[in-house]
């Protein structure tokens, strides 16, 4: 869906930063690919290679106390919100200095001040929990928000519906953010879905919806900034069906057989990072130096955060008594 | 001190009243909850939301929307207390209760906490037929994180619940229609009880008999019959399933030497095998008889009046039970 | 939704048998009235008093081959699909001679014979089901069609959002078929739902929705039609919200202090049963003798069955053991 | 009699294929279950959808409706194995699978059946953490009206999948991480094995250790372990959780007089504790020793490998449970 000309633009800042958290998450997704592949890190791992444009112009309207519920494809979304890297490696090597001591591990991380408050491997369940957050956000009369992250897959599962009405009759400023990838896990959004846009859905719940090109840093910028605003005015929830493609599959190792020939070098040619830095350059917003710089300083936080991590101690057995209860259980 | 004549549903609503105007992060949501919707499926919240305006919210019919919201309210500071109509209605939000409000603290390491109760109704005798009556207090209890009350007198229904709302972790909470309909006197001070711990009905020296609910009601109508037949009970009433009061229950079966488990529930892989268990685990030689087990049969709950009764135990099952272990 | 003059036209005989229908959903629900409140039937019972033209229309298209699944206020969907009032009366009664033995009773009635496949109390249940009988019927090859009733209360959970899916994508023979009677227990239809037509989440499903006057047979008639022709056609599933009211409450006893005064009232003016007589009487369709008759030969049909029903027997406890499983459980 | 070599996975493969050749009303649904996506997150269903078209169909993530698909297209005569791709996802199917599946045929007095089979996958060792390895078979012990099995070996993955798929009533199937590592030969022509009748592994005299699923693979690790100790275990393999073999378990605990139960689940209102009650109550005084339980601690399932570890009953712990219960 194309915008209006008074649509919200982005200036060089505004730019710069959205460019900053997309080498942020593709940095940070390359070490741990890498770092896997070394069979230094054992976790089921899924990579959204492709998808960097939707966190990283979302976050760019957040602040720490601006919360977002994720999902097992979901590190990105907490890099691109600017999540520490030090424990979320800790995290996901298992140890006791990452975020959830070890015991969440990449599925679950979850970072409160930096307002990442869960990620869920339960296809669907991020949205009934982000309109509970959404919900106390309202009753404490702030301005903040929350986003729930789910994929194309997900928008056929009960809880989607049961979310986006409650958050729709209920006004709860929360977006729903949909990367719509094609695929959930290995059958094509054509197959599992009788809709061909998400965003049509909204209508059936009060909201409005739009479909974004996901992979376009100016589109999206324009969407989120007017969802935002609308929920922390209190006009209620948005949904936004953002176009993209997981360039690594499902899970790392998938094969992607199930793909038409041709589909993923296609989806490729639109890899959204190559592409907007580019854009960067040539409007002028940054130069080679620039970018360079800043590439270079995040690869030096990742791989010192890879090192702390995997330099982290492992959890005692005496963990599995912690954090069932607020007391701790009786051995 | 000063009591009140109340029923189960005015504890709680005693509770709900008490704690929603001394803590005001409580909050209170579920289908017609509100007072225009009438206060709840049993006016359970009646008089909350004209007294606490918008922190109790009627809901649409959404399980899975109701218990999410909960959660998320209770991770942002909130003690939300959700009624899930009827129990069977927990199975269209067991994800949310079960992989999410019981888990997140600690898949979290402890960053986050789900300070939610849920309150539902259930038991048999109503005639509500199959889909309407479960007792499924056995699931929950197998289930970690989440805490399982179960309650039988009006006073417990009030002070547990106020337990449940202080608690920093998830409960469940169940009011069974079977101890609905004895009103009794209640402490107008009656503050919270204790989770986890047992109350001694009656005390006895020959068998142990372990309740909760329902069955702690109907264990009282029995006891005239217990003594009839000369024996000297002992009646337990365990409030608490998850976390259960092992202590209590142990020192009475260690005195007794013989124990009886009456529960709702389905016999079969009940929450009365994980009890009889224990005890024999760790009274092992010490007891008298073999510990025995009254519970649901392993079918649907039945809609005719006659088999409804043959599906609940009864007082009378309770009493023929009993004389058995002392012969 | 107003049809365009093309539109299917109900003539003398499908006009008369609706009617019938009507009527005998009327008078069965008057005796079971009337019997409860003597103290002769315990039982939960939700009145559908005043949505007799939806299921009455909808059973006019149906042959015992086609199936419904209905909810605990589906009484009048039995009835109007003709399924035979003895068994029906002994099932409510809890007795042996009941559809299903008393062992399931009002709100699990049963009748594979004329169609009857599920009775559910939980709310959104009966559509997913009833889409397996449709992929059945798909699968077959035959023409059957499957009714899926339901609330509008429970077009807000889980399971219709799935159910609606999976019919849409799989094209299954199913109708679903929602008298919005403008409450969900005593929660108002504005306040549970987030759109002010069920219909319009037709659209996310890829399938046709109306909203329809309930009350109105000739409305009701175009619409039924067409969307059986359809599903017959193998084109797919139609959503029909047919806006109604139930004049009677949620259960029987319910004082219906959470409407707006008069809005009951006003409702009743519309009662479907004598405008519809009147206006068979008018164009001439059926003469007052004929309706009187009609009505004589129904009241007698539900005596019969009560008298049946209260005299079967009461089941043994040995029924515990049986239709657990096939093989009876031993004792 | 040829045999073939294979996993667990491939068993259930081989008794899909056989089953869909045989009877044309067997059908196969779930995620990404068709051949172009794959045949399922195993892979067990592979091949079918080529050789037998339409009657395979891949779904949408919407595991209600699924399994509603599997419910009405049973009650028409056909006979659906539906996969819920992991166990903790039959959390939002629960309704349809405890409330209509289950009960359908009690409460509509017989006049219909739902012969269906869910499959699904379980089990920690994956480090796949809280919410995809939770062995949940108590809750479906503990309902009425659905078979629960657990198998562990290709053979009986094999057998008992074709028992399943026969069977008028619905059954859950449950296939667990810790059985899909070790191959073993099967029968070309390996037929069903019956419902209910648990299998003893190795015959022994002084322990009886009933386990299933993943724990029967880690007792075959524990049983060199055994012998070393001097201890002769008779290691049973439950196969049928419910209903479960309550004839063999209790012949070998007469002959023992020493129980140990070993099931991943959560120790806790566990499904050993039923196994452990009958056991106690049927041989009451007849024992050496009282039944010992070993089961999952009760928190959620851990992500760090070494916590997972800890979580798991290792071969390690079985064996000084043995020993225990021999001292
Ligand atoms: C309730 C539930 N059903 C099934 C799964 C298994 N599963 C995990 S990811 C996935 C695909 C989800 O696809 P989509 O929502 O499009 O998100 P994506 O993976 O593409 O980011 C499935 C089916 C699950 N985790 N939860
Ligand atoms: C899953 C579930 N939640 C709650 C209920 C309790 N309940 C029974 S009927 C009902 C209202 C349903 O309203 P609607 O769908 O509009 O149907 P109506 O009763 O008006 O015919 C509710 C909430 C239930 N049966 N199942
Ligand atoms: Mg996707
Ligand atoms: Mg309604």
């Amino acid at each position: 869906m194309s915008e209006a000309s008074n649509a919200p633009q982005p200036d060089t800042k505004a730019l710069v930063d959205i460019y900053r958290r997309m080498v942020r998450i593709e940095r940070n997704d390359d070490a741990i690919l890498s770092t896997i592949r070394k069979g230094r890190l054992q976790m089921p791992y899924y990579s959204a290679r492709g998808q960097e444009v939707i966190p990283a112009t979302v976050s760019h309207f957040l602040t720490d106390e601006d919360q977002i519920c994720t999902i097992y494809r979901g590190i990105q979304d907490m890099v691109a919100k600017d999540m520490p890297l030090k424990p979320l490696w800790a995290e996901i090597a298992g140890r006791v200095d990452g975020t959830c001591k070890g015991k969440g591990g990449p599925m679950h991380l979850t970072h409160p001040e930096t307002g990442v408050m869960v990620t869920t491997g339960i296809v669907g369940s991020s949205m009934p929990i982000a309109n509970g957050l959404a919900w106390a956000a309202q009753l404490d009369g702030s301005k903040r928000v929350v986003i729930a992250y789910f994929g194309d897959g997900a928008s056929n599962i009960g809880a989607f519906h049961e979310a986006m009405n409650l958050a729709g009759l209920w006004k709860l400023p929360v977006i729903f953010v949909c990367p719509n990838n094609r695929y959930a896990e290995h059958t094509s959004f054509e197959k599992g879905t009788a809709v061909d846009k998400i965003s049509k859905r909204a209508v059936g719940y009060g909201m409005p919806g739009f479909t974004i090109d996901g992979n376009d840093p100016f589109e999206m910028y324009a969407h989120v900034a007017t969802a935002i605003d609308r929920a922390r005015a209190g006009e209620g929830p948005t949904l936004l069906e953002c176009n993209t493609f997981r360039f690594m599959g499902h899970v790392l190792g998938d094969d992607m057989k199930y793909m038409p020939e041709g589909e993923l070098a296609k989806a490729k040619e639109n890899d959204p990072l190559p592409a907007f830095r580019q854009k960067l350059l040539d409007d002028g917003h940054a130069t080679e130096a620039q970018l360079e710089e800043m590439t270079q300083q995040i690869e030096q936080e990742v791989a010192a955060a890879r090192e702390f991590g995997m330099a982290s101690e492992v959890p005692s057995a005496d963990e599995l008594r912690r954090d069932v209860f607020e007391q701790e259980m009786s051995a | 001190m000063s009591t009140t004549k109340m029923h189960a549903i005015q504890g709680v609503n005693a509770a709900l009243h008490q704690a929603m105007a001394e803590d005001e992060k409580v909050l209170v949501l579920g289908e017609d909850i509100a007072d225009p919707e009438g206060g709840g499926i049993t006016g359970a919240a009646q008089g909350l939301s004209t007294k606490f305006g918008d922190r109790v919210r009627s809901t649409p019919i959404s399980e899975q929307a109701i218990v999410g919201a909960a959660i998320g309210a209770a991770m942002a500071g909130y003690k939300p207390v959700a009624e899930i109509m009827l129990m069977n209605f927990t199975t269209v939000a067991m994800d949310m209760i079960f992989n999410h409000a019981a888990k997140l603290r600690f898949m979290s390491g402890g960053q986050t906490s789900v300070p939610i109760v849920i309150r539902t109704l259930t038991g048999a005798g109503w005639q509500t037929a199959g889909q309407h009556a479960d007792h499924l207090e056995g699931w929950f209890a197998h289930a970690a994180g989440i805490k399982v009350v179960a309650p039988s007198s009006p006073a417990d229904y009030k002070g547990l619940m106020l337990s449940c709302i202080q608690d920093p972790d998830p409960c469940i909470f169940i009011e069974s229609a079977g101890t609905m309909f004895i009103p009794s006197e209640v402490d107008d001070d009656q503050g919270p009880i204790p989770l986890g711990k047992a109350r001694i009905v009656q005390e006895g020296t020959d068998v142990t008999l372990v309740t909760w609910s329902s069955q702690c009601i109907r264990a009282q109508m029995a006891l005239e019959g217990f003594a009839e037949a000369g024996v000297s009970v002992e009646l337990i009433d365990l409030r608490t399933i998850s976390p259960w009061d092992r202590e209590t229950v142990l020192a009475s079966a260690q005195k007794t030497g013989r124990v009886l488990i009456a529960h709702e529930a389905v016999r079969d892989f009940g929450p009365g095998a994980e009890i009889a268990a224990t005890i024999n685990e760790e009274l092992f030689g010490k007891l008298k008889a073999p510990v025995r087990r009254l519970g649901a049969p392993k079918c649907p709950v039945p809609f005719a009046k006659a088999l409804e009764d043959a599906y609940i135990v009864q007082p009378a099952d309770m009493i023929a039970a009993v004389k058995g272990l002392m012969s």
